[in-house]
């Protein structure tokens, strides 16, 4: 903490910090606290397990950032491994499979999109009528679990990649920081990006200022709709299945990343890399769970609680503590 | 009426309308031992809770804020009183003593959200994961069942009309009284609309926000008192589960944005009648469980397009900010 | 009513027929002609809610109108909105600064044209020009700053710098100047008459008459949604332009005389700041303010009268000094505790600070009121509508429906109900931040007389302006302020403008406060 | 996994538990973590949150912490090969307990212990079949549509029925495996379908839920309409002993015991058989009464 107060940071950058800095403390406590914690694994496996919903933070974090909301992404992660699947199973070959799958996605953001900017639905609803749209498209698909035995898919999935120090990585772990590094991209160095943080900050005074401010509403929702779909093509891999029940709640892990990262849910301010750093502490405190061995299922919920708890209230002090200085 | 309100109160006729044709005796209501029967007083008897927690929610969006934790406090709360029910307690004193223990829980989020400031979403987030902990906690994950004459009253009792409803209008009666006869919904309203110009003009935001997320907790206590009477039991994993989802989309259908700000009592008690009847439609018309969402997305896709501004429009944009 | 019109110029580049706009209830503008030619300034003129804005709006797509046509160079054209008013080379200010709080003043000023690089935005091309563009406004601020962290003044110029910016045919100026002081308008003007000489076409509202006779080439006046007449500024004279705009004579709208003579400040100070100061805001000062005594702030753009207005009120903490009320210290945790004890504060930025513009008229009135009763006391209904139907009438608020949603308001209708929010708290100590922003000249003096009513009645008043007249006129007192620092304290009698603007600029320090 | 345990002998288990979304569910796990601790077993548990990620994520975690045998409840036959995979890198048996998985790689586990869902469903629809004559209108109450169980109990049901033209099931619908979705799904039928003959609940839950909505409705629960449930958690075996519900299929949830002794066989490397079935029995009225007194859940 003292190590980085030093140099002073733009305050907008303190959250994203803070975020980082306990997740940091986090994973030293647990290191502290349980044996082969600590380990260069353990961290890779934080995004092995989490490559999906990394990418799910990332399409949600622009839609946050212009002040909206997606509940649809777990649904729709959902649908993409039911499609996968049924598509797999009916003999496509992967690229096509895969090619399908994230126009879907898309589409369904498109629509979702289209139904906030053209006819001025909420997002909130919107996004819910996407969310049962893609749930129940599922059940329409196979009400069973499909198992996934494409070759390609397979590959994908198990194989690994080294890295030095015997540490193993997943190539979904690549496809994520690779949409990471795009999404930062995006954000920071093109117009639409700039757009996004302009229609968050004031929807009204982008518009004046002669943003196209409809093309950047829906748009966000298209890239949120094709993250979800990538982040379920990346969660078929995870599990070689399409289910229609997988990645229930999963909406609220990728809002919850994002806003833990710094974002405000009000739109206009945020960071990518702070819903990556969300992403990393939702999973440290899933690992600490799992380490911990000895919880009932009551104590799990209250302790993920707490630990949650633990961490925005440190991340505020943090901020604040900065601030005054 | 408020022609925000036209649209989510034609939905709701139309929901009504097909289940008319579908099952004629829909409308039908009878009056057998003093009680009123029939399916519309279904409707109202399985949607109060939604409503109760909907109303809880309207206020706490009228100040920017959300509470995600209502589910789980009515979990709390019907663990809470079958608890102590099952280990020989009196109903009432278990009643109070679950709302005081969610006053609690509701000073606890309004504690994170007005003093430490923390995004209200997360804040609530908290509460809602560990608050099934904690319910989970008190029945050691079981399915506590009662038999408590007077607990089931609440909500499965009777006064010509199901006990339950009454309630629920009751809190709506009382809750429109204040906010009305009072300051209180105008203040509530401009600390949602602009917190900064609210605090400089003297308005006490943080008492406001503390006292709309009791409320919350509080609605959600009574709702989930009612969940476990009408079933004798207290589920902490199943109840209230996702009915916090119910209760925003009841508020926004209502009219009211999230965004905060002006909200409408009326349209969120119209919003969550409307939830409530699409979901016993999908019962009594018969839509096979694999086909439910796709129809609710369906009926909420179409109210939408319904909604959507057509024909000249003279004002191309509302000035959400100031206009000239 | 209509002059004959210079036949200097063929054709306009931008000509309005018709126009109509209607809103629910509201008919803003009535079949109104307009025309724009190349190479002039044209003030457009008008009580609040004469229609200006509503007029420069349909112009530029915002509103869509419900009848008539707009021609741009001679080519019928119809916006659906300002990013192809923009791109047609109409480049616009609007009246609220636009902009957004949440990114850097270089973006806001390069948004939608940044310079790239192989398709990236280029950070530091992009900073350096709009410092440049800043430069140009004699603005010497960080580009890389967040525009929320600067006041209202300042983001007014980043507006304008914006608008500037492109290589634009017409320029769309509303009420640019509503909070720049002198030195910042003549920068402007100079940029508009560079721009005017190459031949843009300006279109410029305002409500200071001086302005419009500095700048303007011709002049159109609108009342009440519709025409009055164009004419050309070289003849017309004030007192002729004035009554187009109110339409009636000039009688009831003589200056307010300084009647600085029939109030008498108390003894002993109400309020009494002892080294109050907070770091980076505010260097500590002293100043006694006494009841039936209007004190006047003066100084530059950023020479800190917000800063010094905020602390009095306990908007911000002060980290040195004190406060005496009535001679017994006082300390104020928050605005409310100043309101409890009689002190009000009206925000130099009314959009941000001050009103809640989607509750009505009368909720943002009574406001401050009711937060002071609590909120289980409601202020009567019938005491609420008499509050209100006598600050409507006083201040002339239009519409005069106190049911209206203060977002459907013309800004100066706005900052009148923001004044009338802080006066019906009757309030010891009165601090008002530029309460004169966007006021037609009628409610100005309108204003001016309120205030010295309230001050011979006995009420404290803190008066912050832009325009140094207004402030020279009204005050019993005067501080200087320049750098953050209080440089000087002129009594009313002595004090002209042109002494308190050699105060200001010169570094002099008056004997009897001295700069700390 | 097998030289691990020989450091001091005591056998260290993972088992990842689905979650606590049910009683049945919590005795499952109660029973598990006693039996562990009888047979001396050091057991690591977690719970995943009724979320197959987290489950294969602490799957994942205790081959990383490696234990020496891992358990766990697949809910949903697919969707394990990478992580069994590594298991099985890392040389660490696993028994699936509940249900079995859908994989051609059958070296990915041990053994499997548990009920079989379809043969619930058939069960049911014997009994009905040899307790019932003339036509039968029967109401179904399914699980969380989707989840294995409300699928297998669906159709080991029908597959029974299709023998008797005269059974029909005229309405279905989901009561997502809760009391108060059994009320209000069975509270709509009795509105929408008159003359319902028979309730066939996926779980006693929604069907203690539907005893409510049927008392409501002004009829006797168990005698105007003939209630099958399945599970015999302690609720059910009480209204079932009460005459409120007619016939309950055990789902056995006290896999305990046996799951330790599997767990000590296959780390000790003895032979086990594929596929364990738990003992699980039926109940009518009369056998609730007589085996409610020494029930344990
Ligand atoms: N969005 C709106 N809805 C309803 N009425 C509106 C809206 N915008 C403007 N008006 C009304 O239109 C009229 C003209 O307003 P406009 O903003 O054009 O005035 P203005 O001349 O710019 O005044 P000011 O000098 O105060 O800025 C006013 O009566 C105003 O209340
Ligand atoms: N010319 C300038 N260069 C840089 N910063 C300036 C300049 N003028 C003003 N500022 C900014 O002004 C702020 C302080 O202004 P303050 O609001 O106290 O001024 P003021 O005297 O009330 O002037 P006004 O209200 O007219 O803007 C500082 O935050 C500073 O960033
Ligand atoms: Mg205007
Ligand atoms: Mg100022």
């Amino acid at each position: 903490m003292t190590a980085l107060a030093v140099p002073r940071v733009p305050s907008r950058f303190l959250p994203v910090i803070a975020t980082f800095v306990v997740f940091v403390l986090t994973f030293g406590a647990g290191s502290v606290r349980y044996e082969g914690f600590a380990s260069g694994q353990i961290v890779a496996n934080l995004f092995i397990d989490n490559a999906f919903l990394v990418v799910l933070a990332v399409g949600m974090t622009f839609v946050i950032l212009t002040g909206g909301i997606d509940l649809s992404v777990g649904a729709v992660v959902a649908l993409a491994t039911m499609i996968a699947a049924a598509t797999l199973r009916a003999g496509w070959p992967a690229w096509l499979t895969i090619l399908a799958v994230l126009g879907t996605g898309s589409v369904l953001g498109l629509g979702m999109g289209l139904m906030i900017h053209k006819l001025r639905v909420q997002p909130f609803i919107a996004t819910l009528a996407g969310m049962f749209l893609a749930r129940g498209l599922c059940f329409v698909i196979s009400e069973e679990s499909l198992s996934i035995k494409d070759p390609v898919f397979r590959a994908v999935a198990t194989e690994t990649i080294e890295l030095p120090g015997e540490v193993t990585i997943t190539y979904s772990v690549l496809i994520a920081l690779a949409v990471v590094g795009i999404a930062a991209y995006v954000l920071h160095l093109t117009r639409f990006g700039r757009s996004v943080y302009a229609v968050g900050g004031s929807e009204s005074s982008a518009t004046l200022m002669g943003l196209a401010t409809g093309r950047v509403k829906v748009g966000v929702y298209v890239i949120s709709g094709f993250c979800s779909a990538l982040g379920g093509l990346l969660f078929s891999f995870y599990m070689l299945s399409g289910y229609s029940l997988h990645a229930v709640g999963l909406e609220l892990d990728a809002i919850a990343a994002v806003v833990v990262g710094g974002t405000l849910l009000s739109g206009g301010v945020g960071y990518v890399v702070g819903s990556v750093v969300g992403v990393l502490v939702l999973g440290t405190v899933q690992t600490i769970i799992s380490f911990e061995g000895t919880l009932s299922s009551w104590w799990t919920k209250i302790v993920i609680g707490v630990l949650l708890l633990a961490f925005i209230a440190l991340q505020r002090l943090i901020v604040h503590r900065q601030r005054d200085l | 009426m408020n022609r925000r309100l036209l649209w989510p109160a034609l939905a709701l006729v139309a929901l009504l309308v097909l289940n008319l044709v579908v099952t004629p005796s829909f409308f039908e209501l009878r009056i057998r031992d003093g009680h009123l029967f029939g399916s519309l007083v279904d409707v109202l008897r399985n949607g109060a809770p939604t409503v109760l927690i909907a109303l809880g929610m309207t206020l706490v969006i009228a100040t920017r804020g959300i509470d995600l934790s209502v589910g789980a406090v009515a979990a709390i709360a019907g663990a809470v009183a079958c608890t102590h029910l099952a280990g020989g307690g009196d109903a009432v004193t278990g009643m109070v003593l679950a709302l005081l223990v969610c006053a609690v829980l509701g000073l606890w989020n309004g504690f994170l959200v007005a003093v430490l400031g923390i995004q209200p979403i997360i804040a609530t987030l908290v509460l809602m994961i560990a608050g099934r902990g904690v319910a989970m906690l008190l029945t050691e994950g079981q399915i506590v069942t009662v038999d408590d004459d007077v607990f089931r009253q609440v909500g499965a009792g009777f006064v010509v009309l199901p006990v339950a409803i009454l309630i629920s209008l009751a809190v709506l009666g009382g809750v429109a009284l204040v906010t009305r006869r009072t300051a209180l919904g105008m203040l509530i309203e401009s600390v949602g609309v602009n917190p900064e110009a609210s605090r400089l003009a003297g308005v006490r935001a943080r008492t406001i926000i503390w006292t709309v997320y009791v409320f919350a907790a509080l609605c959600a206590g009574i709702a989930g008192l009612m969940i476990s009477s009408n079933v004798n039991a207290a589920d902490a994993n199943n109840a209230g589960l996702w009915i916090e989802m119910d209760a925003i989309l009841a508020v926004v259908i209502g009219g009211t944005l999230l965004t905060g700000g002006r909200y409408s009592l009326l349209g969120t008690l119209l919003g969550a009648l409307t939830i409530q009847t699409l979901t016993t439609t999908v019962y009594t018309i018969g839509v096979p469980p694999t086909a439910t969402l796709v129809f609710k997305a369906a009926v909420v896709i179409v109210v939408c397009l319904l909604q959507a501004p057509r024909g000249a429009p003279v004002p191309r944009r509302e000035p959400e900010v100031v206009g000239s | 009513m209509t002059e004959p019109l210079t036949a200097a110029q063929p054709q306009p580049l931008v000509d309005l027929r018709g126009m109509s706009v209607e809103f629910p209830g509201v008919k803003a503008l009535r079949e109104v002609d307009f025309r724009l030619f190349p190479g002039e300034v044209h003030a457009l003129m008008g009580e609040n809610g004469a229609g200006k804005s509503t007029l420069i709006k349909a112009l530029t797509g915002v509103h869509a109108p419900s009848a008539g046509r707009i021609t741009l160079d001679g080519a019928p054209v119809s916006f659906t909105g300002p990013a192809q008013a923009q791109a047609a080379g109409i480049s616009t200010v609007y009246q609220e600064v636009n902009l957004c709080p949440n990114l850097s003043v270089a973006e806001n000023i390069l948004l939608g044209r940044e310079p790239r690089r192989l398709g990236a935005i280029n950070g530091r091309a992009m900073r350096a020009r709009a410092a440049r563009l800043l430069g140009r406004m004699g603005l010497t601020i960080d580009p890389a700053s967040a525009l929320g962290n600067h006041p209202i003044a300042i983001r007014q110029l980043v507006a304008i710098a914006r608008a500037v910016a492109v290589d634009a045919r017409v320029l769309i100026l509303d009420e640019p100047t509503s909070s720049l002081d002198t030195d910042e308008v003549d920068e402007l003007f100079r940029i508009i008459r560079v721009l005017r000489d190459d031949g843009v076409a300006v279109l410029f509202v305002t409500h200071f008459l001086e302005q419009v006779f500095a700048i303007s080439d011709r002049v159109t006046v609108l009342r009440n949604g519709s025409r009055v007449g164009e004419y050309d500024t070289a003849r017309l004279t004030r007192i002729e332009l004035v009554s187009a705009m109110i339409g009636r004579e000039l009688g009831a709208l003589a200056e307010v005389e300084r009647r600085t003579g029939d109030r008498h400040a108390a003894p002993t100070p109400l309020l009494r700041a002892q080294g109050l100061g907070r770091t980076g805001a505010i260097a500590p000062f002293d100043l006694d303010l006494h009841a039936g005594e209007v004190v006047g702030l003066a100084g530059l753009l950023g020479s800190g009268r917000t800063e010094l207005a905020r602390l009095l009120f306990g908007a911000d903490r002060a980290d040195t000094g004190r406060l005496l009320l009535d001679g017994r210290p006082l300390r104020l945790r928050s605005p409310r505790a100043a309101i409890a004890r009689g002190i009000a504060f009206s925000s130099e930025d009314r959009k941000a600070e001050g009103l809640v513009t989607d509750l009505t008229v009368r909720d943002n009135m009574i406001l401050a009121l009711q937060a002071a009763r609590g909120w289980a006391r409601q202020v009567p209904r019938r005491t609420a509508d008499e509050l209100v139907a006598t600050y409507v009438e006083r201040l002339d608020i239009r519409p005069a429906d106190p049911d209206a949603v203060v977002a459907t308001l013309s800004g100066g209708n706005q900052q009148k109900v923001l004044l009338a929010r802080w006066l019906i708290t009757r309030p010891r100590l009165l601090i008002l931040d530029e309460p004169t922003r966007g006021i037609d000249v009628g409610a100005k003096a309108q204003l001016q007389r309120v205030i010295a009513d309230l001050a011979a009645e006995g009420m404290a008043v803190l008066f912050v302006s832009a325009e140094l007249e207004e402030v020279v006129r009204i005050s019993d007192r005067i501080v200087v302020l320049r750098d953050r620092h209080k440089v000087a304290e002129l009594s009313g009698a002595g004090a002209g403008v042109d002494e308190v603007l050699e105060l200001i600029a010169s570094g002099r320090t008056t004997a009897e406060v001295g700069g700390r | 996994g097998d030289d691990a345990a020989g450091d001091d002998g005591t056998i260290t288990m993972g088992f990842a538990q689905v979650g606590a979304e049910s009683g049945w569910r919590t005795a499952n796990t109660k029973s598990v973590q006693e039996a562990a601790k009888a047979a001396g077993i050091d057991l690591k548990f977690s719970d995943a949150q009724q979320k197959q990620e987290n489950q294969i994520k602490a799957i994942r975690s205790y081959v990383q912490q490696k234990v020496d045998v891992i358990a766990f409840s697949p809910v949903v036959e697919t969707g394990w090969d990478t992580v069994l995979l590594e298991a099985k890198r890392a040389n660490i048996p696993v028994i699936l307990t509940d249900r079995a998985i859908d994989s051609e790689d059958t070296s990915l586990y041990e053994t499997f212990l548990g009920s079989d869902f379809v043969e619930e469903g058939n069960k049911a629809a014997q009994w009905l079949l040899d307790n019932t004559t003339g036509a039968q209108k029967v109401v179904e109450l399914q699980g969380t549509t989707g989840a294995a169980p409300a699928i297998d109990r669906k159709k080991g049901f029908e597959e029974v029925i299709a023998s008797r033209p005269d059974i029909e099931i005229v309405a279905s619908q989901t009561g997502d495996f809760t009391r108060s979705g059994g009320k209000q799904v069975m509270e709509a039928f009795l509105r929408s379908t008159p003359d319902i003959d028979v309730v066939y609940a996926h779980n006693d839950d929604m069907g203690l839920g539907a005893i409510e909505a049927i008392r409501a409705a002004g009829k006797v629960p168990g005698k105007d309409i003939t209630i099958i449930t399945v599970d015999a958690v302690k609720a059910g075996m009480e209204a079932l002993a009460a005459g409120e519900i007619n016939f309950i299929v055990e789902c056995n949830p006290l896999l305990g015991e046996q799951l330790m002794d599997l767990a000590k066989k296959v780390v000790a490397g003895e032979e086990v058989p594929a596929r364990v079935v738990t003992e699980e029995g039926t109940f009518t009225q009369e056998q609730a009464k007589a085996a409610l007194p020494d029930r344990q859940y």
